[in-house]
């Protein structure tokens, strides 16, 4: 059964994928893209990867899709007829094509429980974690604890992310008398539905956040949704009055005291004579030390992302208002 | 005579390679007062001469003088090692250059050149490097400096800056370096890596376990890759270098650079081969009828060239191939020659270009048809440019007879016809290229219509040319140094 | 058959994988180049969820009475990828923005030759 | 206390210091912190060389994880010996950018021009640190980001255009390491290095394996730019601010070189990847093409930038070519000259970049006359060209001694003769600049061009001196060059060694080898 609706969402992509090669209304294909990763976040939730199709839902789905969108808005949605051939990249790509179906033909098959990667090193995450690290759900014991560096440098990424868009784009602080056309002033309902719906929102957004050791879950996918909370009230209310409640300043600081919270973290365990991001070093006992360390470090880049994922989209939304697209 | 007593041996070598450095740095710094920055280069000259004379006394001697300065790559070093024929070219080189910059001084000021400190600064850095390349202790230390001495004429080949100046270095430069580093590196370091080592040993580095071919192949790429001995058709550089001022034709040109070339060339013949080891390589001919060959087609184009310079500087490249070829031979006596010719040639030579600056300064001729007459306007100028021809042409009582009898044993006893035929043949062209000079000289009337009133160059010009012309005679009665020191260096070769 | 059974995930992957390579390197739009990028990297991070996942599993979070779990680490790799991948999609966004405003375009080849080239 | 972290705290420092230097705004302050920051980095490198020379691999586990479970730093002379260059660099390059970026940026983007600087430094570091192939990805992917803002942030429009081309290539040479990695993962189930090496080897030979080795030379050679990869360097390099120019070329390809080193060595093993999949032909001839085809490119350049950018390719191929020749000579030259080249190149771009700050342009026009109204930036141009030359006494020839030897030592005598007649290209591509400066006149109205101001000329100056001193005295390039070399042979050799004699990847037969590679590595 399970494979039967697999193999049903994968033709369902590859479908999409194949349109958006032939669309030109980049609107559509943008939209399709949304679709895209809808799709395959279904595919990670029956393949039981639940963390990543939170995530992938947030971001492909919903950040992503929103800043392609803003970009259309300033560069037009229709791709002009590209003249020259596309028999190189076609050679290109049914070579590598070539090359990686040669190289499943020897994978270990699909699915099977004796597979290299089921009996090496995961076997530890799966049985001991629980144990070593306490918490129920082992992708973020990995993701925190035994892999935190790896996650460490994802808050950074994330982070450098918003110094490219910010150095790129900017966020132009705009006057007053101005403000009056940005937004959606003119639309009541919106506004109820907005004011009604942005509480929960933040509220869900925390869920995440501090019920990530359990469930599915955690610092980013939280920092996202809250993220989204306040890109919707930005839509609604126009982004001066978003700027008066989070400043583009204040977000830049967030972003940056989110990272060094993270690797502050590890700085405090090395203090206390252990490896960096060693939490068990935090407390007397080992397990409440992870606990510790886990719950800090998903703040920081819950933090961190929040505060880069908004002004990221501060900076395309001022960039929209200045040439005033309606 | 040692004026040095007090210094270690391995000290004057230090002194040798400094002393001109220091005094290019001195001549930098005075170059506000020309009369000072003149006076400095003089004494550096004089000095550096002293220095050279210490080291020749204690080669004859038989002191083996050596230094060590730091290691370049593991178990390879920049090192000196003090050998008769270094000293040789050294006691030559020093001794002209005290001769040169006299001249100098008189050719730069009676033409007013520009830039004359830049000029005088990288005079002095050559001569360091020669100074470096002659003692120099292996393989990698001679590139090293032969590379240096490269950069360092450059400007001097330059000096006009205008576009024939400009022209004339992108060729000196460009063959000059491509010639070394494509094959003269590629050579030193496939001797590197097949007998992991560069020293010069007496009787060469190779033995009977290495494949004759590669060594063929070696042996090609060094008489090519050291493009300063300007074997054909790697000679360009040379006629291009005529763009500098005389003095740098004069002593780097006709000396210092050519034979840094063709001492290289003998210094691999002799201690990276040796000359047993040569005698067995079937390349040692090629490259021998290689030298022959640019010998006569070299005298040719001498001959068909009006301009002065071009016809001296054609002269040279035939000249420097009568050493290849003496190298190349593989006898002692070939040997010998090769070496006494370094000297020989050098005071020759030499002279020929002061006498082609001097004219140039005083009657401004550049061209050898524009010479008739000018015997009786300037005589002893023109006697000291018999004397030097006489020494090309290979006659007595000038020194080139004696290198060229060396040469011509050395070929006879080894039945080479070929150079045999090759150096009979250069004779005469050398013969049919300047005597007519000279006789329009004398025997010519001037030309009708303008009337020179110029007479002898001024003194700092003329006595340097006549020195050399009395030096190339009187090597030729007293030719025992040079040839103490040519003997020597193939006595320590077994 | 056997083999397809296998396999059938991983080929269906690769031809998404596929897809999303043809249209960044083909298409002209700056902006489709980039949904490109996005559909050529969610595909790979479907290849690397698919080697996770164990038949009869069930997803990595403790369950009473659960034995038989999928691989939690190619999903905590996949986490971090798709945060490299929105931080890329933004960047590469904005350029774009800039892109248009100081050309007026943005297809390939007409900015292109609006400089010379280099 | 420190000492037992020096491993992790080259990414450390100037991760950290890139957030301060956001939030502290001041410019003058951010330069300051990055110097202090880049330069403790270049500190603790020194340390680390030292200590890998003298007593072998240091290994630090992140989280008190052991590997394969957790993320190992793994430093040992190879990547100490780079990471000396790398930071060393980025310093003098700081020192030099205050003056610089005021010409080429607007005075409110250097606060984020120091932080991208930072996170770059940062990420290339973890790329050589660490010994965990995915998290190689993350700082793969850190570094780059930072590198599209930095190559973004010029005033030139082109840059942008450039910068997108790079992100498209970039993104892509990423992803195909990512796939790579995956297919790598697949198999062995694990993503520590040395744990990788072992487990591959117990396979004789597999397609996922071959396969992923290949995504992952693709990825990478798109990254170091190995032709005909290379389409995205020529115009970032021409386009980014001269100080993003000077750091970049002398660092993120030859990082992106290690990586490919470190892969092929010391993750899939030597004669896996020459002798099963022959892949040193196709590295050779990729190599001696990129030498001759971009030095051409550069030798027909107007723009001084672009010229210099066409000849890091072929530079490149020479690192390329190194690797090639499969022996320890081969990759120690290879190394050498990720050494050197970082020092020739940092020193060129800056004169450079100095040129661009008094005269606004670098196309070789606006370097007439220069040798006489910049003549302490001329002079460096010229010693530091000489050296790209390879003229002897300088870097250039030492790394080009040894690359010759190496191809000889393998009887590749036609390789060694291409090798030195590519670098007569050099010679005319130096050249044209050089006669530009020496022999023209300036242009009306620039009579009045000064020298560069000291913060600009002493960094340049320092690398220029480098150039020469190393030339003189290779002892310590040579030793750490040879040290690591060896290492990372002997590591290959030992770990097939191991590998022949076991059959399949059995749980104990792999912690008996661990503990046996480890041996072997100390």
């Amino acid at each position: 059964m399970a494979e039967f609706i697999d193999l049903v969402l994968l033709a369902m992509l590859a479908i999409t994928a194949l349109r958006i090669i032939f669309l030109k209304d980049l609107f559509a294909v943008v939209m399709l893209f949304g679709i895209y990763s809808f799709l395959s976040a279904l595919i990670f939730v029956s393949l039981d990867a639940v963390d990543v199709a939170f995530t992938e839902a947030s971001v492909g789905a919903g950040i992503s899709t929103v800043l392609m969108l803003g970009t259309l808005a300033l560069t037009g949605r229709t791709e002009k007829e590209n003249q020259h051939s596309s028999l190189l990249p076609l050679v290109v790509v049914v070579v590598t094509g070539a090359a990686l179906i040669y190289g499943t033909l020897d994978m270990p098959p699909f699915g099977a429980a004796d597979n290299p990667i089921h009996e090496h090193v995961a076997p530890r995450y799966i049985e001991e974690s629980p144990k070593e690290v306490g918490l129920p759900n082992m992708v973020t014991s990995v993701l925190a604890s035994y892999r935190g560096f790896d996650t460490m440098g994802e808050t950074v990424v994330v982070f450098s992310a918003a110094i490219g868009v910010l150095s790129l784009l900017g966020v132009r602080r705009r006057k007053e008398n101005e403000s009056a056309e940005s937004g959606l002033m003119e639309h009541r309902v919106l506004h109820v539905i907005a004011k009604l719906v942005i509480p929960m929102i933040i509220l869900f957004a925390l869920y995440v956040q501090f019920h990530g050791d359990f469930g599915p879950g955690g610092g980013f996918q939280a920092g996202v949704i809250a993220a989204a909370a306040f890109i919707l009230y930005s839509l609604v209310f126009g982004l001066p009055r978003a700027f008066a409640v989070v400043s583009p300043t204040v977000l830049r600081y967030l972003a940056a005291f989110g990272v060094l919270l993270y690797a502050g973290v590890g700085v405090v365990s090395m203090l206390k004579g252990g490896h960096f991001l060693d939490y068990n070093v935090l407390a007397a006992n080992p397990i409440s030390g992870q606990h510790y360390g886990i719950i800090i470090i998903e703040l920081g880049v819950g933090i961190t992302v929040f505060a880069v994922m908004l002004s990221i989209f501060y900076a395309f939304g001022s960039q929209a208002e200045r040439s005033d697209i309606k | 005579m040692n004026l040095w007593q007090g210094l270690a041996p391995s000290q004057l070598i230090v002194l040798a390679v400094l002393v001109p450095f220091v005094g290019a740095l001195l001549v930098a710094a005075t170059g506000k007062k020309p009369n000072l920055r003149e006076a400095v280069t003089l004494v550096t000259a004089v000095t550096l001469f002293t220095v050279v004379m210490g080291i020749t006394d204690l080669t004859l001697q038989g002191t083996p003088i050596s230094l060590h300065i730091i290691d370049i790559f593991p178990g390879l070093s920049i090192q000196f090692d003090v050998e008769p024929l270094g000293v040789l070219f050294a006691l030559v080189a020093s001794f002209l250059w005290i001769v040169t910059s006299v001249y100098a001084v008189g050719y730069m000021r009676g033409n007013n050149e520009g830039n004359q400190t830049r000029f005088f600064f990288c005079f002095a850095f050559s001569i360091s490097s020669v100074m470096a390349i002659c003692f120099s202790g292996n393989l990698l230390t001679l590139f090293v400096f032969y590379e240096v001495l490269t950069l360092a004429t450059y400007p001097l080949v330059t000096h006009a800056g205008n576009d024939a100046a400009k022209q004339g270095g992108r060729t000196y430069l460009g063959i000059l370096l491509s010639t070394s580093i494509c094959f003269l590196l590629f050579a030193i370091v496939g001797t590197y890596s097949l007998t992991g080592t560069l020293e010069f040993k007496p009787g060469g580095v190779f033995d009977d376990t290495h494949n004759k071919a590669i060594m063929g192949l070696l042996l090609v790429l060094f008489s090519f890759g050291i493009g300063k001995a300007a074997l054909m058709p790697f000679h360009r550089w040379l006629p291009a270098a005529m763009v500098a001022p005389t003095p740098v034709s004069a002593l780097l040109h006709a000396v210092a650079v050519v034979k840094a070339g063709v001492f290289s060339i003998l210094k691999v013949a002799v201690y990276v081969f040796g000359i047993d080891g040569l005698s067995e390589l079937t390349a040692t001919d090629f490259v021998l009828y290689m030298a022959a060959a640019t010998m006569v087609i070299a005298s040719i184009i001498a001959l068909t060239k009006d301009n002065l310079k071009a016809r001296l500087a054609y002269s040279t490249v035939a000249q420097l191939s009568y050493i290849v070829l003496g190298a190349m031979l593989a006898t002692t006596a070939g040997a010998i020659g090769g070496a006494m010719h370094i000297a020989t040639h050098a005071f020759g030579k030499i002279t020929l270009f002061f006498v082609a600056g001097a004219i140039y300064t005083t009657a401004h001729k550049k061209l050898v048809s524009e010479l008739d007459g000018i015997g009786k306007r300037m005589p002893l100028t023109m006697a000291a440019f018999t004397i030097g021809a006489i020494s090309m042409i290979g006659l007595p009582p000038a020194a080139g007879f004696i290198s060229k009898w060396y040469l011509l044993l050395g070929a006879l006893d080894v039945g080479q016809w070929v150079a045999v035929i090759a150096l009979v043949l250069s004779t005469l062209l050398n013969a049919a290229y300047f005597i007519p000079i000279i006789y329009a000289a004398y025997f010519k009337q001037e030309k009708a219509g303008h009337h020179d009133t110029h007479g002898e160059a001024s003194l700092p010009i003329l006595i340097p040319l006549l020195i050399t012309a009395a030096m190339t005679l009187l090597v030729f009665f007293n030719p025992d140094l040079p040839l103490a020191l040519a003997k020597q260096m193939l006595e320590v070769s077994p | 058959m056997n083999h397809v059974l296998d396999y059938y995930n991983y080929w269906i992957v690769v031809f998404l994988m596929m897809s999303g390579f043809y249209i960044v390197i083909s298409a002209n739009n700056l902006v489709k180049k980039i949904v490109g990028l996005n559909i050529f990297q969610t595909s790979v991070f479907m290849l690397y969820i698919s080697m996770g996942k164990v038949s009869g599993g069930t997803a990595p979070i403790v369950v009473e009475g659960v034995t038989q779990y999928s691989n939690p680490l190619p999903h905590v790799l996949i986490l971090t990828a798709i945060v490299v991948g929105v931080a890329t999609t933004a960047v590469g966004l904005s350029l774009i923005v800039r892109i248009k405003r100081a050309y007026g375009t943005v297809e390939e080849n007409e900015f292109e030759n609006k400089d010379d080239a280099i | 206390m420190l000492e037992q972290h020096l491993a992790v705290l080259p990414i450390l420092l100037p991760l950290m210091a890139a957030p301060i230097v956001l939030i502290l705004g001041r410019n003058a302050l951010s330069w300051g912190l990055a110097i202090l920051v880049s330069g403790l980095a270049c500190f603790v490198a020194w340390q680390l060389l030292a200590a890998t020379l003298s007593d072998g691999v240091i290994r630090y586990a992140v989280g008190g994880w052991a590997p394969p479970w957790g993320i190992e730093m793994r430093i040992d002379t190879a990547n100490a010996f780079v990471l000396l260059a790398v930071t060393a660099i980025s310093t003098f390059v700081l020192l030099y950018s205050k003056e610089s970026i005021k010409k080429e940026m607007d005075e409110s983007q250097h606060g984020l021009f120091y932080t991208a600087y930072l996170l770059c430094l940062a990420g290339l570091s973890g790329i050589l640190i660490t010994g965990d192939a995915f998290n190689l990805f993350v700082f793969l992917e850190i570094s780059s980001l930072a590198t599209y803002t930095l190559v973004s942030l010029a005033r030139d429009r082109r840059c942008l255009t450039a910068t997108f081309r790079y992100l498209v290539m970039g993104t892509i040479g990423a992803t195909f390491i990512l796939i790579g990695v995956g297919m790598l993962y697949m198999k062995t189930g694990t993503l520590n290095m040395l744990d990788l090496a072992e487990r591959i080897h117990a396979y004789d030979s597999s397609r996922t394996i071959n396969t992923g080795l290949a995504f992952i030379m693709v990825g990478v050679s798109i990254k170091l730019a190995l032709f005909p990869l290379h389409a995205w360097l020529p115009a970032a390099y021409t386009h980014a601010p001269s100080a993003v120019t000077a750091f970049l070329a002398s660092t993120a390809t030859k990082v992106a070189v290690y990586v490919m080193i470190r892969f092929i060595f010391t993750v899939f093993g030597a004669e896996h990847v020459f002798e099963d999949m022959s892949m040193d032909w196709i590295l050779m001839v990729l190599a001696i093409v990129a030498i001759f085809k971009c030095s051409y490119m550069a030798t027909v350049q107007s723009n001084v930038k672009t010229v210099l950018a066409y000849s890091s390719v072929a530079q490149i191929g020479y690192m390329v070519l190194g690797i090639s020749l499969v022996s320890a000579t081969g990759l120690m030259a290879s190394l050498i000259h990720i050494f050197n080249h970082a020092l020739m190149k940092g020193a060129l771009f800056m004169a450079v970049g100095a040129v661009f700050y008094r005269m606004g342009s670098v196309d070789i026009k606006a370097f007439r006359g220069l040798g006489r109204l910049m003549p302490w930036t001329m002079a460096a141009f010229t010693l530091a060209g000489l050296s790209i030359i390879g003229v002897p006494l300088t870097v250039g020839f030492v790394s080009k001694w040894y690359l010759v030897t190496a191809a000889l030592e393998q009887n590749h005598w036609v390789v060694a003769g291409l090798v030195l007649a590519g670098s007569l290209l050099a010679v005319v591509y130096i050249g044209r600049v050089l006669e530009a400066a020496y022999f023209q006149q300036p242009d009306e109205g620039q009579a009045d061009v000064k020298e560069v101001p000291l913060t600009m000329l002493i960094p340049m100056w320092l690398l220029v001196l480098a150039n020469v001193y190393f030339g003189v005295d290779t002892s310590l390039t040579s030793e750490a060059a040879k040290h690591a070399s060896d290492l990372l042979f002997q590591n290959s050799d030992a770990i097939s060694a191991l590998m022949d004699s076991l059959h399949g990847p059995t749980a104990q037969a792999v912690s008996e080898t661990s503990g046996l590679t480890g041996e072997v590595l100390q």
